[in-house]
């Protein structure tokens, strides 16, 4: 119970951003379809967010030694000190707003790019599209490179 | 505070602030974004050189953004380091953005130039942003900012270039978020994010592993975008089929300014100490650049397009940068090995994509077979070609040779002879592959000589606008190796060394 | 290569209650756009007010959408917003005759006689910050969506490499 | 039927995820806990300790001990350093008792809070910068971090009640502008990959 | 003394190059560059002759480097000057002979044959008047980049091979020769050339100085010792001028002027003897000489015979430096200006026969001697010189080796006496059959020029300079000291050895 305690219950936040993490790098690595290796990179940064914005948490009941206490929003407030709330910590916050937004962004590009190798290829499966890169290098298209 | 001292920020933030008017220039007039962007980058450069002469003589400049002192706001600190990238890289893109003036007509449609321009100078920003930071979140937005614009300015040339720029977009975002969540490991046990900070927090949790997972997820993150060795494979693809313009100015200034970070990573976030006695990094870093200078140039030798073949020199070129940083634990020379190949490597590269970019838009060609009696349709060009590879090969006193005497040097002064053998055996690899394509352009007569390739513009002379910014360059080939030569550089390079931390001067 | 447009035949209770619904998600974000002292800031506003956009412009299609968002109005915003925004603080450097840095709010800019540096940078933050952020982030997303979900049958461009 | 590029891409890359998740899972281990609110990131970061011999005297007195001082200089946070300095007069200390509700945190133990004028430029407040806590002997220095300073300041810097929005606009506002400039960046990119129509 | 004029003298080939580029469609302008840039060269060069007789060196530092004690400049010493008088001369002859070569074959591509000769001059020059290995290595490298072009200047594909043999052997060379330089000033902190060694250079470990010592020898690649000659011969598809003054003359002398710096002024003779390195040197030496010159017996082609000649000609001058005696090391330092004119007759007199007669084969010469008797007399002269007959320069040369030869005592000094005395009687065997097909056989129509019996002597260009070299290979037999040559080999022994 200790042991449970000390590494699950104190940590379970990290390892499920981890175990998120897995899951998404694989979607990334495996799948052939383009846009599910685009949704397996969001789950990815998701994944990261999470892990930030548990660092800025307050206030899990099992651990406090000092009463009760939860993390609040960090909006100031005047009760907040009879009541003795704590805030929690904005800067992850501050950060994650701007990963989002990032991450929106890639997804944007991203997305303008398959929809430009679908109206190219008329496919967004990998090998297919691979398969029609060697057509037309067959027909002398593109130039061939040695090395693959 | 001194004028200058607001130079950093304006750069960054003016170089912005040129985008925002550059787009609604092009809404009104598509002509306009390429002549805003050129002055307002001719003004940087101006300024980036007082920056320069401050730094040299003053000391480091550290500017506070919103006034709020550096553990609680954004710090950007300007030391040797910065300023010499920084004006490397302002350099490189004024270049970059002439070059385009002729080359980007025949590959991008015309209603799109104004779009172009303004991804161009955003992209511009992004280089000069993680170039002056002090602050490591602030950097990674800045890498972001440089890296979807060069996600989309890849894709926009279309065809073959697209499914490179989406293998781009998926390695590096993860490159990215790699490093953001190697950030968060750091800051998780420091909290705070400043880069002068967390030098002083870390060493008090450098056994802790947290840190040094944060370390290794940074370095991999950092890797990828710099097609350091085994995570080079987004890359070759990209340079091929990218736009010559975007190649040439990804090839010399993006992955200099990636590589920067990994150099701010190794002396000014973390301590060589950390790196030798904590996860002794050191050697290992050294053998995988060896292996990135023999693997690349062996790969570039299997080439027959010759912009594939450029990308393949680039990564053995990027493991003789690693190589330096990896030497700098137990030889300065290392360091200033690393410094002097950054700079001579943007030069002679750059002066290459631009070469080959030429060349495909006048004759249409690709093919290094194809290549006979281009010095005799392009004499200019081709002199530029050969000037570079010179350079890239290590003949004296070109810009190549200066930074393979301090490389040697470096691994004489720390005993680790092998290297010297590897850097040795590199340069006569990339006087095959590059001999290979000087023959062909001036010397190879074959009979009834066939040019096969069709591109637009084909046949007709470049516009000025193309050839000048490449014999510039091939010019600077010369002119910096000889400069590296004598003891003009010195005072610059002990002062990088200072400021990096190395505790010795030469 | 692209599937033949279909037709979608037009929906009554939709429009209308897009219609509705429309303004009152335009001013909410406004609220929020605005409403920095509280909770929101500029992001959550922009995106809000670009929900609205992209609710109309989904039921009535992209044609009708063009008419209400032209170009000119979203090229616009999109670099108006980022001028308020980095604006902001070139005047703080003005200001104070480049004795304050970037975004620094000098002792005697206009506005910090009435509210004080504090209310000035509050002042700062809720009307020329966030809303810049919000028009930016309006603009950037409509436009966005605009280019994803228009169906063009154009043909595939040929191969330059 | 792919080329070899991409199959190596690929086990790289898997190596990479595999290598990099079982290392974190490992690593999980040494972060402070989960919704601590005296971690690193939530409160402060611990300095130093030294062995309290009359130094919590003069820790009352207002006066900071010269070990103290010499060793927070020793480890950088000097004006080299472009640190506040540590002058007679430019801090003040204040005790603060267990229980305390401070800066949105409430303190968990008592100790000395050392108070800095930091010398910005519009800005002279002291501020809360060093923690000095008495435990069995020994006194532990640690460094206030973002969220107490932030929590303590803001309503009177920005007028800004909420934390997040002060700091997402005012203390770290050039990241800010950096990221709209990303969704700019964004729109610009798919305007330029796929817009057909218009004048852009 | 600080002089500027070595300084002067690199940059005359220089601007030449650069006047060159511009004139390419006015072959008179171009070539008066040439000749004018050639003579300017040779007068500046010979005015710093007499201030070293005298006993001064002559230093103009370029540029101090980042590398405390590395300086690029230049240190004139009496032996460099001794090789820059003897290329800057030839430069003049072989300009001129080059104009008339190159006109009546009228080649190709003639403005970079001359643009890149320019540049090969620089870098021989710059060889010889160089103060430490980091200058010299730059102007190595600038010489075997700027040889390509001239050596594959056919431009059909067996000559692109040859050019690539070239670079295949010369670069790798480059490379060694960088490692040894960079050692060199790792182990003794500085490179410059010190007379009789670096002195610091003596307390490194004998394994180290070994190595060192061989990797200097195979950078030192361009002086053709056998094994690692065979880039020579091919070399030799290459037009007559080049093969002149390039293969006989700059480049190869170049290597061999490395070997004698390295042996005298780098590593140092003590050294050397300490280690038995000279012994190691001396015996690759004379196996080249003896077998360069079997090669060369069983040699139709013209200009092949006297590539091999060339071969275990500089050998004789490796051997001399090899033996560490006054007189052998005064024969190592004469023989490269008399064997460069000598043979650079030899070369010109193949190349005139070729511009007369387009003949390449000794087996076709029968009686071309009644037909050009001045080309084949001259021709005679280089060969006698070469056996080392008076009434030829060669025959100084070869007698001070033997002198320093007989001076080592010890056994080993009679075994190279011996090799001597057996190399100059191959090249007996090998010249004088030439010399006899020419002047006493008959020709046979069909083998003589097909049809045509009237061949005239070459062009008057093409004759001039090689009479002209002719007659100096005989002026130095009787007034060794033309040119100040034997005053500066002295100067230079006494800089060696202390003390004359």
């Amino acid at each position: 119970m200790e042991w449970l305690i000390q590494h699950v219950l104190e940590k379970y936040n990290f390892w499920v951003a981890m175990l998120i993490i897995i899951i998404s790098l694989t979607a990334v690595i495996v799948k052939e379809n383009l846009l599910k290796k685009l949704i397996g990179l969001s789950i990815f940064q998701t994944a990261m967010f999470l892990w930030y914005v548990s660092l800025g948490d307050v206030g899990r009941d099992i651990l406090t030694t000092w009463g009760l206490k939860t993390g609040t929003p960090s909006i100031l407030w005047e009760e907040a000190a009879e009541k003795g709330y704590i805030y929690a910590n904005p800067l992850p916050n501050v950060l994650m707003l701007t990963g989002i937004v990032v991450s929106a962004a890639t997804t944007a590009v991203a997305l303008a790019i398959v929809i430009r190798i679908y109206q190219k290829y008329g496919t967004i499966e990998e090998d297919e599209i691979i398969e029609k890169e060697m057509e037309f290098e067959r027909e002398g298209g593109e130039l061939k490179n040695a090395s693959s | 505070m001194l004028l200058v001292e607001h130079f950093p920020v304006l750069i960054v933030g003016l170089a912005m602030f040129c985008a925002y008017t550059m787009l609604l220039a092009g809404y009104l007039n598509r002509k306009l974004p390429f002549f805003i962007s050129l002055a307002m980058n001719c003004v940087f450069f101006i300024m980036s050189l007082f920056v320069l002469d401050h730094v040299l003589n003053v000391g480091p400049i550290r500017y506070w953004q919103g006034g709020w002192r550096p553990p609680w706001g954004i710090e950007y600190v300007i030391d040797a380091m910065n300023a010499y990238l920084l004006v490397i890289v302002i350099s490189i893109v004024i270049l970059g953005l002439i070059y385009s003036r002729g080359n980007v007509k025949s590959e991008i449609e015309e209603r799109k130039h104004p779009t172009f321009y303004t991804l161009v100078q955003l992209m511009a920003a992004g280089l000069y942003g993680i170039t002056v930071t002090g602050d490591l979140f602030n950097m990674f937005i800045w890498l972001e900012i440089a890296s979807l614009t060069a996600y989309a300015l890849i894709a926009v040339a279309g065809g073959r270039a697209l499914r490179p720029a989406y293998n781009y977009v998926i390695m590096g975002s993860v490159g990215a978020v790699l490093y953001l969540f190697g950030v968060g490991w750091i800051y998780s046990v420091t909290g705070t994010l400043n880069m002068a900070d967390m030098r002083l927090l870390l060493p008090l949790v450098y056994d802790n592993r947290a840190v040094q997972m944060g370390f290794a997820m940074i370095v991999v993150g950092v890797m990828i975008k710099a097609y350091i060795f085994p995570l080079h494979l987004w890359q070759p693809d990209v340079y091929t089929y990218a736009p010559s313009t975007i190649s040439s100015m990804m090839a010399s200034v993006h992955v200099k300014v990636m590589f920067y970070m990994l150099m701010r990573m190794f002396y000014s976030v973390f301590t060589l100490d950390f790196i030798r006695h904590y996860i002794g990094l050191d050697l290992l870093t050294c053998w995988v650049a060896a292996i990135a200078i023999l693997a690349g140039s062996i790969w570039a030798i299997k080439q027959r397009n010759l912009r594939r073949m450029l990308a393949y020199s680039s990564v053995s070129q990027m493991g003789y940068i690693l190589l330096g940083v990896g030497l700098s634990p137990f030889s300065p020379w290392g360091l200033v090995g690393a410094v002097a190949h950054i700079l001579n490597h943007a030069i002679g590269k750059g002066c290459l994509f631009m070469c080959a970019g030429a060349i495909r838009q006048q004759e249409g060609l690709k093919d290094i077979r194809d290549f006979e009696g281009i010095g005799k349709k392009m004499p200019y060009v081709s002199a530029a070609f050969t000037i570079a590879a010179l350079s890239m090969i290590g003949i004296p006193p070109t810009a190549g040779f200066a930074s393979k005497l301090f490389l040697i040097l470096a691994s004489l002064d720390a005993a680790q002879y092998p290297f010297v053998v590897i850097l040795l055996l590199s340069g006569l690899l990339n006087l095959v592959y590059f001999w290979r394509v000087i023959d062909q352009i001036y010397f190879v007569r074959h009979e009834g000589t066939k040019n096969a390739g069709e591109a637009e513009g084909r046949g007709k002379p470049l516009p000025l606008s193309m050839v000048a910014p490449t014999l510039i360059l091939a010019a600077l080939c010369v002119i910096v190796g000889i400069i590296w030569l004598t003891d003009i550089p010195l005072p610059l390079l002990d002062r990088i060394l200072s400021d990096l931390r190395m505790g010795v001067t030469i | 290569m692209t599937p033949e447009r279909k037709v979608y035949k037009r929906d009554v209770i939709i429009e209308v209650t897009a219609k509705l619904m429309s303004p009152l998600i335009l001013l909410f974000g406004l609220y929020v756009m605005i409403g920095t002292g509280g909770t929101g800031g500029g992001f959550q506003g922009g995106t809000i007010l670009a929900t609205g956009f992209i609710l109309y412009i989904t039921v009535f299609g992209s044609e009708k959408g063009r008419e209400k968002v032209p170009e000119s109005v979203n090229a616009f915003f999109k670099s108006f917003g980022l001028f308020l925004y980095n604006g902001a603080g070139w005047i703080c450097i003005l200001f104070s005759l480049a004795a304050a840095q970037w975004l620094n709010m000098p002792a005697f800019w206009p506005v910090t006689d009435f509210v004080g540096i504090a209310g000035a940078r509050s002042f700062m933050v809720a009307y020329m910050i966030s809303v810049g952020i919000g028009l930016t982030v309006m603009a950037s997303f409509v436009s966005q969506y605009f280019d994803l979900a228009w169906k063009e049958d154009d043909e595939m461009e040929g191969d330059e490499g | 039927m792919r080329p070899r590029g991409m199959k190596t891409l690929t086990s790289f890359s898997i190596t990479i995820a595999i290598l990099l998740t079982a290392l974190s899972i490992y690593v999980v281990e040494d972060l402070p806990a989960f919704g601590d609110e005296n971690s690193p990131v939530n409160k402060h970061v611990k300095l130093f300790s030294v062995d309290a011999d009359g130094m919590a005297e003069s820790l009352n007195a207002g006066v900071l001990p010269t070990e103290i001082k010499s060793r927070i200089e020793k480890m950088g946070f000097n004006k080299e350093e472009n640190y506040p300095t540590l002058e007679e007069g430019n801090y003040k200390i204040e005790y603060i008792e267990k229980g305390t509700w401070l800066g949105g945190r409430l303190y968990t133990d008592s100790g000395w809070d050392v108070l800095i004028h930091e010398g910005e430029i519009f800005y002279n407040e002291p501020q809360q910068y060093y923690f000095i806590k008495e435990m069995n002997g020994n006194l532990t220095v640690y460094r206030y971090n973002w969220p107490v300073r932030v929590m303590e300041r803001t309503e009177e810097e920005t007028a800004i009640i909420n934390a997040v929005g002060s700091g997402l606009a005012d203390y770290r506002g050039y990241d800010t502008m950096g990221e709209e400039t990303v969704i700019l960046t964004g729109a610009i990119g798919v305007i330029l990959l796929l817009r057909r129509r218009g004048r852009l | 003394m600080e002089l500027m004029t070595p300084l002067f003298a690199i940059l005359c080939p220089a601007i030449a190059a650069a006047l060159i580029l511009p004139s390419r469609n006015h072959p008179n302008i171009r070539e008066g560059w040439t000749i004018a840039a050639s003579v300017t060269m040779f007068l500046l060069v010979l005015s710093m002759a007499p201030v070293i007789v005298k006993g001064d060196t002559i230093r103009y530092v370029l540029f101090q480097s980042m590398f405390e004690d590395i300086y690029i400049g230049f240190k004139v010493d009496a032996f460099g000057e001794i090789f820059a008088i003897t290329a800057s001369s030839l430069w003049v002859l072989v300009s001129i002979y080059s104009i008339g070569y190159m006109r009546t074959l009228n080649e190709h591509a003639q403005t970079r044959y001359f643009f890149s000769f320019c540049f090969a001059i620089l870098g021989a020059v710059g060889v010889a008047l160089s103060a430490n290995l980091v200058t010299l290595f730059i102007f190595f490298e600038i010489i075997t980049i700027s040889t390509y072009p001239l050596v594959i200047h056919e431009q059909t594909p067996e000559a692109l091979r040859a050019g690539h043999k070239y670079l295949a052997y010369l670069m790798p060379a480059g490379a060694f020769l960088l490692f040894g330089i960079m050692t060199t000033y790792y182990l003794a902190g500085t490179t410059d050339f010190a007379p009789g060694g670096i002195k610091s250079l003596a307390n490194a470990s004998p394994v180290i100085i070994t190595v060192l010592f061989f990797a200097f020898l195979l950078g030192f690649m361009k002086a053709a010792w056998m094994p690692f000659h065979s880039w020579l011969p091919t070399a030799m598809i290459a037009p007559s001028p080049v093969s002149a003054l390039l293969h006989a003359v700059a480049v190869v002398k170049a290597g061999v002027f490395g070997i004698v710096r390295i042996v005298g002024y780098v590593i140092g003779m003590d050294l050397m003897h300490e280690l038995g390195l000279w012994l190691i040197l001396a015996g690759i030496a004379g196996f080249t000489m003896i077998t360069a010159n079997l090669f060369a017996i069983s040699q139709d082609n013209l200009k092949r015979r006297l590539a091999y000649s060339t071969i275990s000609q500089l050998s004789y001058i490796i051997l001399g430096a090899a033996l560490l005696t006054k007189d052998s090391m005064q024969g190592a330092m004469l023989h490269i200006p008399f064997h460069g004119y000598m043979k650079i007759t030899l070369f010109l007199c193949a190349g005139a026969i070729l511009v007369a007669t387009g003949k390449t084969r000794i087996s076709e010469m029968a009686g071309i001697g009644k037909r050009m008797p001045v080309t084949m007399l001259a021709f005679s002269i280089g060969a006698i010189g070469m056996a080392g007959i008076p009434p030829v320069c060669g025959f100084i040369s070869k007698l001070y080796l033997c002198l320093g030869a007989w001076a080592v005592g010890s056994p080993y000094g009679i075994i190279f006496l011996a090799v001597i005395l057996i190399s100059s009687l191959l090249d007996v065997v090998y010249f004088f059959p030439i010399i006899l097909t020419a002047f006493f056989s008959k020709p046979m129509g069909e083998i003589s020029g097909s049809g045509e019996d009237k061949v005239k002597e070459a062009p008057l260009l093409v004759v001039v300079p090689l009479t002209i070299t002719a007659i100096f290979s005989l002026i130095f037999f009787v007034h060794p000291n033309t040119f100040y040559i034997f005053d500066l080999a002295k100067m230079a022994i006494s800089d060696l050895f202390g003390g004359v």
